[in-house]
């Protein structure tokens, strides 16, 4: 059966090692704070935060404290606060050993898509452009195909890019593929799914 | 020092015209100088320029700007909680240059560091580069991004010294220090205006050298996204 | 976290091979991280290029590692406290590379924050720019600087958490902070090592994410220029 | 009667305007600080510090508390702190208004010569030309020619620069001169020295 959302999380929660500096994106990615256990992960938030707490508790909301999804959060005993610029140093600095994202597309090449579909209203790329070219090690987490059951993992992509080559890992409900310079690479399936159902699944060649 | 004034109006008195380019500070509704935007919006000055990570909300930060139709341009990195920009933008009123938000943060600070140009990954391959020098460092390419220079900086701060030494508090910091860099003339509202001497020089975010005019200001503060965690039964 | 090692021999085990490049914070012998460079001589590791504001005096700071032989080439832009150094140096043995200093410092900060080369105007029309690509801007010249990217960092900080968040104290914070951020792997040594929890988040001058080791050292700080004022008679 | 040293750094605390952020070198720009009086002047030393204070009392010597200069200094109530990067970063961003340097040769384009002598111990140019590219206005301080007599002010510097057109203004024992686009031109004489005295220890052309 393949996983749900929260087997996703939980399976991307297996990728971040004790003493690793993090940084997760919305949606599916942020779930993954749930699974890290015992693992010792400091979280960035990119607007100048590492040690990123929980949610506060109801009547204990500051407005000096969100996070990049513009969430009331709290801080922990690590916690350090920086400007932007700084924020975006060690990003691109690759300091952050890992961005777990969510992604539109993912091409067999490693580029990603996650920002923009024409036609329709862009918001921005926000930082994630900044996080694909910078971070150590970049995962998407995202369901293996569209609404309409199209591959969501392509031989090229026909979004506008959010960066050239930046994918290391792909984890979807059908399972782990891990992007090698020879191309794709299963590296794990979710149980009961056979390597024919992914390779159906998947526009991109899988190797 | 003179670096204090009593109103944003006062403090923003003759450093407003036409056609201006202004870089804000805050991230979201976080650390916005709430009070300055007002006072530009009361003195009306048209065909703005805008360098901000995001651009307001309907009725509130940037977005009063972009109601009163003052703002001609912005150059920011997610901008998806205005319609009114929205509407503006794509009817073709409303100029508009994506910044990746690193990308962004660093050419205020370049500004504001005399640094023209520096070369990033950030972008390479993307619509991003188009337009964009390409060179390559240790067989890699990067582009050429420039340094923003502003003519006018409006920051908020959570406490100012007489002398301009700013404190920021937590992630209302964001964007404010490297806004504050890059402009000819940069006005700072803060929740407290204390005696020099009385902060530590370890513990100052940004010296006084890049404060020019101080307002005490009320702040509203609006939370955008109010998330909670329930408590558990004790 | 597992940053706190017992010595500095311990804290350097591993990361030093043979013609290497290690950024070094401190300014003259003020914030220097004096226990590593005594590890490092001790080590022995060879054809070291150092990239150091200054090569401190005979006997104290780079020096112990200039009068071992163990200096290759220094990048610096100071160097006139050294008598040793200059012997070397006019006798052929070593090899400098004078950066001016803000773009010594520039060139660290690029480095960590992974900017390859950046634009500046700093030593246009002197040696400097020899051999550097000149862009116009605005129709000036500037010179490309490239980014440093050290194998190692050791730095001098106050105070460290157990997370490695550090605080400088006064004027030694100096190259500290960019020297940290450009090393693949930094070491610091710091006077006090305190409980995660007890500094302020908004008073950490840098994240521990850019501090893989840490040492509590003995520090001589040696005053190189001791020099005071007349109380005046009450 | 020439200045003495100590009249040209009072002569050049003129320069000086309430509220300034300045920068000032070795030797008699150093002694300028003595001639403030009541403006409200803020000194930095690009070590990584606004607001330096005079030398301490003996026995109150701090070794984390230098001057580029390398010599212990004190604190203000004023006072903040910074790494070289961020300070530097205010010398290139002109937040500096002005630096008082001394210098070795000064030429009428404005070229400046004060870090090397080729065949002597070179010791390096430190801050010297990050200040004089990136402040403001920049005021060399100097006697107007070399212990030999030979003028310091020449049409060429003969020696390595430090800058290329970047000084504004030269205030030595015979006087004050401004470099224009047009070239040297004289803006005050030091008490008893005549225009016809000043042209003639000036190797460089006053217009």
């Amino acid at each position: 059966m393949p996983w749900d959302r929260n087997q996703m999380a939980e399976r991307a929660a297996q990728e971040l090692d004790d003493g690793m500096y993090v940084n997760l994106g919305i949606g599916i990615p942020t779930l993954v704070a749930n699974y890290v256990g015992d693992k010792d992960i400091t979280l960035q938030s990119e607007n100048g935060m590492l040690g990123m707490g929980p949610f506060p508790y109801e009547g204990e909301e500051d407005p000096d404290l969100i996070n990049a999804g513009k969430q009331t959060i709290t801080e922990l005993a690590r916690t350090s606060y920086f400007d932007s610029a700084t924020s975006f140093g060690m990003i691109r600095g690759g300091k952050i050993a890992a961005a777990i994202l969510g992604a539109m597309e993912v091409a067999e090449n490693g580029d990603l898509a996650n920002w923009m579909i024409p036609g329709k209203l862009v918001k921005g790329m926000g930082g994630a452009m900044d996080l694909v070219a910078g971070v150590g090690r970049v995962i998407v987490v995202m369901d293996h195909t569209n609404k309409h059951g199209v591959s969501k993992i392509l031989k090229r992509c026909t979004l506008p890019l959010t960066g050239r080559g930046v994918v290391d890992r792909i984890i979807t409900n059908l399972g782990v593929l891990d992007v090698t310079h020879k191309g794709l690479h299963i590296q794990e399936l979710a149980p009961g799914v056979t390597r024919d159902e992914m390779i159906a699944a998947t526009e991109a060649t899988i190797v | 020092m003179g670096k204090i004034y009593s109103s944003a109006a006062e403090a923003l008195d003759g450093l407003l015209f036409d056609g201006m380019l202004i870089a804000a500070g805050g991230f979201g509704l976080c650390g916005i100088p709430e009070n300055l935007i007002s006072a530009i919006r009361e003195a009306g000055t048209k065909d703005l320029t805008v360098a901000s990570n995001n651009a307001g909300v309907d009725g509130f930060g940037l977005g009063v700007l972009l109601e009163s139709r003052q703002v001609k341009k912005m150059m920011s990195s997610y901008v998806g909680e205005n319609d009114e920009f929205m509407r503006q933008y794509l009817s073709g009123e409303l100029e508009l240059e994506f910044n990746p938000q690193g990308t962004l943060a660093e050419r205020m600070r370049a500004g504001g560091c005399g640094i023209p140009g520096f070369y990033t990954k950030t972008g390479v391959g993307t619509v991003i580069a188009d337009g964009k020098e390409v060179k390559q460092f240790n067989n890699e390419d990067y582009i050429l991004e420039e340094g923003i220079f502003a003519d006018l900086s409006i920051v908020k701060a959570w406490k100012a010294d007489e002398t301009g030494n700013l404190i920021f508090r937590k992630t209302a910091r964001n964007f404010n220090p490297p806004a504050a860099m890059c402009g000819k003339v940069c006005v700072v509202e803060v929740e407290e205006i204390v005696p020099r001497g009385t902060m530590d020089g370890d513990h100052i975010h940004l010296p006084g050298i890049y404060v020019h005019r101080i307002i005490q200001g009320d702040h509203e503060k609006r939370i955008e996204q109010r998330t909670t965690r329930k408590r558990e039964e004790a």
